[in-house]
């Protein structure tokens, strides 16, 4: 059953990307009217959606930090987000990366401010296509700056990953499935210090430089995505 | 109660008793609806429907699986909702409750009494292997009535959805060797083609606060209800389904008028849906 | 599979009913000794019994309301009550039916006198034949009365439908599984009013005015007989 | 401990010494028993079982399943116990508790070690398809002595119980192609036969406070007991189960005056439930 | 499928031995380095590890006795110590074993001492192979004592059981299946008091009498057992 | 923070500054490790490892399952862990949490990308039958690095794991007559062979406080850790696996020193893991 899937024909990728080169990525910030922050953000085929509540008092009490914010991220899969219907609820995946994403947040948010208080930030994948922890946290950190709590930076995740042998920013699907190694990372854009870092597979040490230095170039390059979306978002409501 | 809030209601019996709504509706008008339809790629079919600010996607899920003992030709439909924390800070994670239960609950005989499905085409082989219907309600922003809201997207996300017949045959063509009946499916099946269905009817929600009763109520309205009335009505004028919530009460003649209303309503709402879904 | 039954036969129903006439019912009030209030009901096929404990401190306390007592009655099927074993423990169903339940008998009780209490009704279906909402729920109200909590009313349930076309009083077992509408409710008999309303099925305007004119004076009949149970409790008390 | 039960607990240990308990009877002296069976129509078997005002249901519910791969040609019996908010205000809803756990697997031992059902002759067809018996206690009333009125209600309802064949036979005939020996099981079993029995051994529990050991402790003795003991004797005069609860502790002839106890109540018990279930 | 096995041959148990020998024991005191007691004990092919923590405050607060700690000991099997992989978590089983033994435990803990504390028994089978529960409470037993935990006694448990006709000591994993009887029991071994008994199977009258008077022999050889090690780690500790 | 902790900290940075650590070991330096293998009975294969005090041992069990379907020749692996109340004062017994979730796909993550287990060797029949591998960690002695020695301990236990076909000879020949196959496969598989196993890359983990990056940190350093880095390496001197935690930051720098120092580390317990499996 193991099908063999030529990745890269002709130079190009199967999407006919450059090895350099990200899919296309649609931000829009303060999309819901509850929430005190929101983002819808398109990845490739990924659609996402985050929000956030707080700084609220935390509950139960016992989680309650005397000097600082805590911060819970909830990444969460829509049930008909995936090929075969997911079951609603956590599962131990989606467990794990509520894990990493809740403390690369934590580490930009300014929680000195509010201790005793929590930050909730839902992260809801709607449509997944490879890569949705990096769509995940992208568009938290947006939801975070619209909700207008006091961030040192905005964080921005990307991949990097190895197919056929060569390193590419952003692996898509098929990639995702039939390449060599993936490589999420998620960085503070201003110090480029790593807040997020995992890796599964196989790459030579050179490869790694190379990997990590491409997902860093591409967090850059959605780090000005970001940027662009929350100043639509303070024109839209200033002419609105 | 607490002081902001019994202020606020004070306010929306005030104009209520002037005949007005905060948000300048007649009683018996609904918010602006708007229904967007096919917007979630991984799924046989998707809805996402606005009613004011409230917002809800419904995705259509298939897959293959064993009928019901007691129904051996049909297949299967599901219905799940998730209250998740995004679309409320009152919404907490964790297993559904007992609101989320009673609107999965609500839809789903909305939609399971009312026949809409033909579930008796979604059968492959009997008591073998039939179609699995799942119908997944993500609330995603709260603003009141979401009843409605949920119905609307699960009937819109239906009635655009497309049996996965090209993505499972693979695991169809597996069955053949034991199952030779279902060559002849495939051959009668080519292609994706639209699940199989009858006309819906539509459902409205009312809700009495001191002694008004107003239709499509927004969340403020919602937090002073003391009763809640759905009403689910057909084409053909007649009523195909109704629940009663929330611990007040109603006199036969409000119910009359819901029901009334409901049917008015109803009417409007058939039409943008079947717009949005092109038919 | 699905079989084709003649609900009506010569203008009687399978069970020889007319078709504005309930099914045997039996009430007993003050049957279990733990208990602050008991009832004992026989519906039809239906054995049905419930008890109130309270108003008692409601725990957890976060669930307290400061102005009045909350109102949790649990509607539980015994695992030997139906044809196929059912699974001990509430499910989707018995959990919306508890909801409804204990939305109709907070109507009802006057909360007001007992702030941070709650009141606790347990409500165990140990035989199901057709109908044990409306069963559950006028057992509930008896026993309401029989711990002495104080009442606006009693209220009372009943089910009207429609099979073969004609509006029946109190669907039986088959006319459940095979009829066309189901209309349970439950009044305030005193000022008429509805308090539970739920319909499954199909009916015209005019055949829905029809069947919730007969589930009311059902509900009415029944209201007698709670009546008269509790007298006949009284009575006992008072010469044993 | 409040104070009025302190003062309960003074008062139940000065009459012991006297000799007396507060309900009059004889230290090793069982309360009323009343059985009545049949009671659940759509139970294979039922009995509600008093003891004093303890009142518990036990239901038999019977259905197809699959044998244990280690025990291909014998049928399968599971034990539950609810300890429901019905019958005491302690209790709560929820996930069993080691209360409820305990009891249903003392009961369940009862019936398992013992023999009590032929699991043997609830085989159909080997490895393949047996039947399930599910013993279902409902606790009604709680005034003490759980164990030995659900154990006595089991027995009662598993004495009265039918095997189903009768409502089961459709799906039975279902599977007759493909278990072509069904046949013959179907013609050698016609109709409905009584679950295959032998003789149960009755249990009988006993408590111990402050020195003294009582027998069939009602509620109030029970929440100032220090420590339990149930033992379950058969008409030879043997003993085929045993159990000690709670924390305190008894000596070797302390345990030898219990079972002299237990087997002349379990005589007793015997006769009434026999008489009861018609036998 | 029911296997007829021989289980006494020539005078003498399947593993050789006679009808009042216990299996061989070994026990090890203080073989943790987290817990506040410890002990490492094999009987037979059983290997078991226990781990004390507390006196401390109890959690959830409502757990709490204000006149006496209360004793938690939770009996947990590894899911590698049966034949067929055992699910990880508490069943039916270890929750009824988990209570037995934390009762057995109260009765000899001077729980007065420490008023709103909770002490806390980790026992953990790694490999099991019939008795269990005796293996489980003698060595939470020992890490009580090792733990430092006021104790009126040392309690101590063994089986007696009934193969092929005859009365025998500490029942081997054959006998266990296929013998007609088990009796563990636990005692306080100053006293001879029976802290557990549990029993099943057939016994006559004489059988049990037998039974119970090697069962507390048993027990009576392991207490010295229980001493030895306690020593040993002493010595162990001052040598050190 | 307590003012102990607090106490605690300001010494082990005060010492760190000085470039030294409180159990005098360098920054790079692991902690003494030492394996035991073959000590559960029951288990297909198990070991023991103790890095400093912490300890925890890995059990192997197998047994006959079915494939996915996406992968119908290939047996099925599956990892838990359970932070067991035995181990520190801080866990609680329950449901897995986040730090056992991590900790279980750390694990096996690292098993199965690197493709540790040739899964392929262990189906029976395709489609039908395959080899299941439970891999459980149970942490007994919780002294800091869980992941390095759960990881150890799973290699360990791996290494000198059988497939117990001895064990399931029974099952297999009963399933014979449904599948033909399989008596081939038993004659090609007479006894207990060891699992099909590739070289395993080794897990080193790191941690961060205050400038400060140390290999292998105790329960105190990890108690002040702002970041953690785990790195998997192979023989090749590749990089197989990566997992950075906790809120601190990283700079490229830091990580490029924490691979070098994971490839020394890796070598020196690549040579005791595999002196203790008698490789």
């Amino acid at each position: 059953m193991k099908t063999e899937i030529k990745l890269i024909k002709n130079g190009k990728r199967l999407d006919g990307r450059k090895n350099d080169e990200l899919r296309p990525i649609k931000i829009e910030a303060g999309v819901l009217h509850r929430a005190e922050g929101s983002c819808y953000l398109e990845w490739g085929g990924n659609k996402v959606l985050a929000a956030v509540y707080g700084p609220r008092e935390a509950v139960p009490r016992h989680t309650q930090n005397p000097l600082r914010a805590i911060v819970n991220a909830r990444y969460n899969m829509a049930a008909f987000s995936v090929d075969d219907r997911k079951r609603p609820g956590p599962d131990r995946r989606s467990r794990e990366i509520s894990k990493v994403i809740s403390e690369a947040l934590e580490n930009i948010i300014i929680t000195e401010k509010f201790p005793r208080a929590s930050i909730d930030v839902s992260i809801e994948i709607l449509d997944a296509e490879a890569g949705t922890r990096c769509a995940g946290l992208t568009a938290a950190a947006e939801a975070l700056v619209d909700a207008g709590i006091p961030l040192k930076d905005i964080p921005v995740a990307c991949a990097a990953g190895k197919i056929e042998g060569e390193i590419v920013l952003d692996l898509g699907k098929e990639e995702d499935n039939f390449g060599d190694a993936d490589l999420p990372i998620a960085i503070a854009p201003r110090t480029g210090e790593i807040l997020l870092l995992q890796m599964d597979g196989h790459l030579t040490q050179k490869e790694f430089d190379k990997a990590l230095d491409l997902a860093i170039k591409g967090c850059k390059t959605i780090a000005e995505l970001q940027k662009k979306a929350i100043l639509e978002k303070y024109q839209k409501n200033m002419e609105g | 109660m607490s002081i902001t809030a019994e202020i606020k209601k004070d306010y929306i019996i005030k104009l209520a008793k002037s005949g007005k709504r905060v948000d300048n509706r007649k009683f018996d008008e609904f918010r602006k609806i708007k229904i967007e339809t096919d917007i979630i790629k991984k799924a046989e079919g998707s809805a996402k429907v606005t009613i004011g600010n409230t917002q809800v996607i419904a995705g259509i899920k298939m897959d293959l699986g064993e009928p019901y003992p007691d129904e051996p030709d049909s297949g299967v439909m599901t219905t799940a909702a998730e209250l998740i924390p995004m679309a409320s800070p009152d919404f907490e994670s964790g297993p559904p409750d007992q609101e989320s239960i009673e609107l999965a609950r609500v839809v789903d005989r909305g939609i399971r009494e009312s026949k809409i499905i033909d579930v008796d085409k979604l059968c492959i082989i009997p008591s073998e292997k039939v179609w699995m219907v799942f119908i997944d309600i993500h609330i995603l922003d709260y603003d009141g009535n979401l009843f409605d809201t949920a119905s609307l997207a699960s009937l819109a996300a239906l009635m655009t959805a497309k049996v996965p017949i090209e993505r499972l045959k693979p695991i169809l063509e597996n069955l053949q060797e034991k199952h030779p009946s279902i060559e002849k499916y495939l051959k009668e099946h080519p292609k994706d083609f639209p699940l199989p269905l009858s006309e819906p009817p539509i459902s409205c929600t009312s809700a009495k606060f001191n002694g008004i009763v107003i239709m499509d109520p927004s969340l403020d309205e919602e937090q002073i209800a003391e009763a809640r009335l759905t009403i689910a009505t057909d084409t053909k004028g007649d009523i195909r389904a109704m629940q009663k919530g929330l611990n007040g009460s109603f006199t036969v003649d409000e119910i009359n008028k819901v029901i009334k209303s409901s049917f008015d309503n109803g009417k409007k709402i058939r039409e943008i849906l079947y717009k949005s879904v092109g038919k």
